[in-house]
């Protein structure tokens, strides 16, 4: 989001500098805290992606070597990829990120039946599923809304009390962008299963990050995208068992079944399938080191009195959605901004003014505590020395703010 | 999306707080769409007519509301009511170097906020009269 | 496509080597003639893109520096590829590659319209088109495809018969991926707007090759997709002007004003933007170049006796789609390929077993000639040695293969 | 796609060709597919059975044809006619360590080519006798 029509140009990320000059307009201190959003690109991705830009840059439909190299590339990430959430590389097709997967697991499998068939979601999910969802509503079929309790959890009696006859798919998020709650999803899968209804979920925010089995899970689609688990922008991929049939989005070749048709984004798919490998590997080590770290800046923040933070737990390591009473979001991002420091408020992905969040307003808050929300997201560069210095810049912020606000006396 | 006078101005807004034994208030906007404002003004009597001489607006809103409040005081302060009362939105926009289309309703409650503290001030000055 | 279950790796590319030991399984030449299909990342181009993998990594939809600095970017990207083709920024969405532009284009406008309006196309379209269409048909919507004549060319007049009342939108390629044959475009657009139709131009193999001015040549909408002009795999562009309003196929975020969500590829989209340029600043120079190894191939290997070349001209400057009597496509392709040679057969895209090229056959030409059909696309890295070397090595393959064919006597 | 033993064949076929004063000669497959194939026999007489003494297959096709048309060629060669014509195209594509579905119809050209051929030399012998 462009805030400045010119600003000065800011280019060393040294999360670990500790120098504290904060002056508006030449921060050195960049803290990035905004991990929901998007990632960095993991070096050793970036490392494995590289043969695959210039030199091995074929087409991997083509009949020759080059076409044959960048094949086997395609189809090894393919194979890792699978393994990784215990699915069959036949089940994995490859798509251009979170929004394009959810799109075609949701529009793919609606399509394959009837008008009157009904799709059963939450109202927590991301714009990529309900905005989608509302798109189907148009095109004839039917769409149900779960609730979530003010913690952000979805009820399995809710997902039983839904499922219909005519019920054709449920798709609810593993974890929440804005509020990092982790749902039910095994259980909501088991629920799923009984009545013989198919189940997605947008692991858009857990793959990578959170242990993903698709057969403990009972889970029969499943979206990802890359630049949220350190690998690059603009690749993702769709699992789908391979008993199911869905109608693809778009036309073309015979890419990835016919199912998503385009040249294969080689260096994209071969940085997804290493980034998810060393999310993995490193799983539990980095969610231990973010959930302290995250446990310390919530602690500490919610010293702040009039303070909140949003949805229960479980939540994903890194996950720290709090909320100032009396003070607009936008304007604390700006402030933290100026200080050095990316965080979010609503949802990062669509800043649209001042609607209220979709998801905080699903939580029952009221509108005027939505505005106050700010959340931080921490991630692998992240260490203490960060959490000191916002824990240091944010109180004098909201303070400042409280002070023209007129919501509060004083 | 901003232009750089109003992040100035947000970064720095002069006029934005309360006047303890303000003349006139007035209250505006309503805080869950997160616009509100509440404008505090001084007046003065200066060769016969009333001067603003002080503005100060609390505000819970966004960049653009923080800027627009400190610019609504930037403009009037120094006015005679009758030409303070006449400030516009683009007047304000204006001295902010333009404002996105999506945020001129803050600059819409800044003047509107300025209005009513006047018509506050007029109305307390008639009943006393 | 992978030829083999497992094969020595040749990882280097030495197309300018001219070591000659062609062994089979150990290729120290590599000489890469499939610029159609795809093209190597400029290592120009990858220059510009690496800041944005892991600094300047931000969301663009974010409201702090980092996702400032990644909103600029991808602004400058927008208003650098809109003045290369003489548009506005506010008219070029971002896409995953020329798939997805191809499919937005058509689907999007016909999908804002009624059931019982046209499209028209050609019968020489990518198949990105041309299932599209055939979807879109399915959908209820109506289709022509156009034929062209033995050349490979639209005729004008058939455009202007074609052009009834319910024709919403018209979708001709500005130049064919088989044949490289150049369209009228200016006068198809023209033709299209005299009857106040819709004009959209896949031009996928000229962005960055050719000269494009979506006024002079009267191109409502176009596609394009950056690894055709040796920008990165997995993105594209679609041109659309401001005035027509067109349905999204995705739904999500409100990226692109909501035409195409999804967190923007940076990178991709900076890269893509940079390739255009250098493309236009080498343009002419480059062509020439092309054009004269391509004239000589295509004049010695017409020496061969029985062979002929595909469509007629103006053909894009590196396109030699020949063809050679009594042999079959994929055991030249393969034989070539252990020389080192990479070129194609059919569509690079789609090759699916030996069912002829679609494009082929429009030109009228007999299936058994369309089998016997090999294209070499030269691009930036192909000298004339490498010319030397395909005349060298092409002749005793199709001698070998005609050897062992029932079509020819001797 | 292909097994490493089919490109081995495809690369170096040892039995495509033409064998001048062939015995028998079978002529299937249709060119507008793609498909076809030319087997040409030769037979000799041992121990007073008819054995293939020579096989080869010319063909315009794909690299899974000219590896199934020597292929059949390996495996028929000094087999019993009787034993040859059973030739299955299964047994051509284990022994190239299989082909792909889509590709079996190769197979079956060259098995079907074999056939005719040895068909073709024993119509001849019959009018001949
Ligand atoms: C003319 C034409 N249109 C569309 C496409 C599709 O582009 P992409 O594979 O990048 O989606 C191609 C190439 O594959 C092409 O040559
Ligand atoms: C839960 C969730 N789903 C889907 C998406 C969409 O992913 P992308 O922006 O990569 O298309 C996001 C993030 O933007 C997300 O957080």
């Amino acid at each position: 989001m462009k805030l400045l029509k010119s600003t000065t140009k800011n280019t060393a990320v040294n999360a670990g500098d500790v120098t504290n000059n904060t002056g508006n307009y030449t921060m050195t201190k960049r803290v990035y805290l905004d991990h929901a959003a998007t990632t960095p690109l993991d070096k050793r991705v970036l490392k494995v992606m590289e043969p695959y830009f210039s030199e091995k840059f074929g087409n991997a439909a083509s009949t020759h070597f080059f076409g044959e190299e960048a094949e086997e590339a395609v189809e090894k990430a393919r194979e890792d990829i699978a393994k990784a959430i215990n699915a069959k590389p036949g089940e994995i097709y490859f798509t251009s990120g979170g929004t394009e997967s959810d799109n075609l697991a949701l529009a793919g499998i609606m399509r394959t039946g009837k008008k009157c068939e009904q799709l059963v979601t939450s109202n927590i999910e991301h714009h990529a599923i309900i905005r989608t969802a509302d798109s189907l509503k148009k095109e004839g079929f039917e769409t149900k809304f779960l609730s979530v309790n003010k913690k952000g959890f979805i009820q399995i009696e809710d997902v039983e009390k839904a499922l219909k006859k005519k019920t054709r798919l449920v798709s609810v998020m593993h974890a929440n962008n804005e509020i990092g709650t982790i749902q039910p999803i095994k259980e909501i899968g088991e629920a799923c299963h009984k009545k013989e209804t198919l189940f997605h979920s947008d692991a858009v925010q857990t793959v990578g990050k959170e242990k993903i089995d698709v057969e403990k899970m009972n889970i029969d689609m499943l979206s990802a995208s890359a630049h949220k688990f350190y690998g690059p922008k603009g690749v993702g991929f769709l699992f789908k068992r391979e008993e199911i049939k869905i109608e693809p989005l778009m036309f073309g070749g015979s890419h990835e079944k016919g199912l998503r048709p385009s040249t294969s984004n080689t260096p994209g798919i071969v940085g997804m399938a290493k980034a998810l490998k060393i999310g993995i590997i490193e799983m539990d080590e980095e969610n231990a080191r973010e959930k302290k770290m995250r446990d310390r800046l919530v602690k500490e923040s919610l010293e702040i009195k009039n303070s909140w933070i949003n949805g229960g737990f479980p939540k994903i390591a890194g996950c720290a959605p709090l909320g100032f009473d009396f003070v607009e979001g936008q304007s604390m991002l700006l402030m933290l901004s100026d200080k050095g420091i990316a965080a979010s408020t609503g949802s990062a992905c669509n800043s649209e003014g001042l609607l209220p969040s979709h998801v905080l307003t699903a939580l029952g808050l009221p509108r005027v505590k939505c505005h106050g929300s700010l959340r931080f997201t921490l991630g692998r560069e992240n260490t203490d020395t960060d959490i000191d210095y916002v824990l240091e810049v944010l109180p004098p912020i909201v303070k400042k703010l409280r002070e023209i606000s007129p919501l509060r006396g004083k | 999306m901003f232009s750089k006078k109003t992040m100035e101005v947000f970064r720095n807004p002069k006029h934005v707080g309360f006047i303890k034994d303000a003349d006139g208030i007035g209250r505006v906007g309503n805080p869950s769409c997160g616009d509100i404002m509440w404008v505090y003004i001084k007046v003065k009597q200066k060769n016969g007519k009333e001067i603003l001489e002080d503005v100060k607006v609390k505000t819970f809103g966004c960049v653009a509301a923080i800027a627009t409040a400190s610019t609504v005081g930037e403009i009037a302060i120094g006015k005679a009511l009758d030409k303070a009362i006449a400030i516009t939105e683009k007047d304000i926009a204006k001295k902010l170097g333009g404002l996105p289309k999506e945020k001129m309703h803050c600059s819409t409650l800044s003047k509107k906020g300025l209005k009513a503290a006047i018509e506050d001030y007029r109305n307390k000055k008639e009943k006393a009269d």
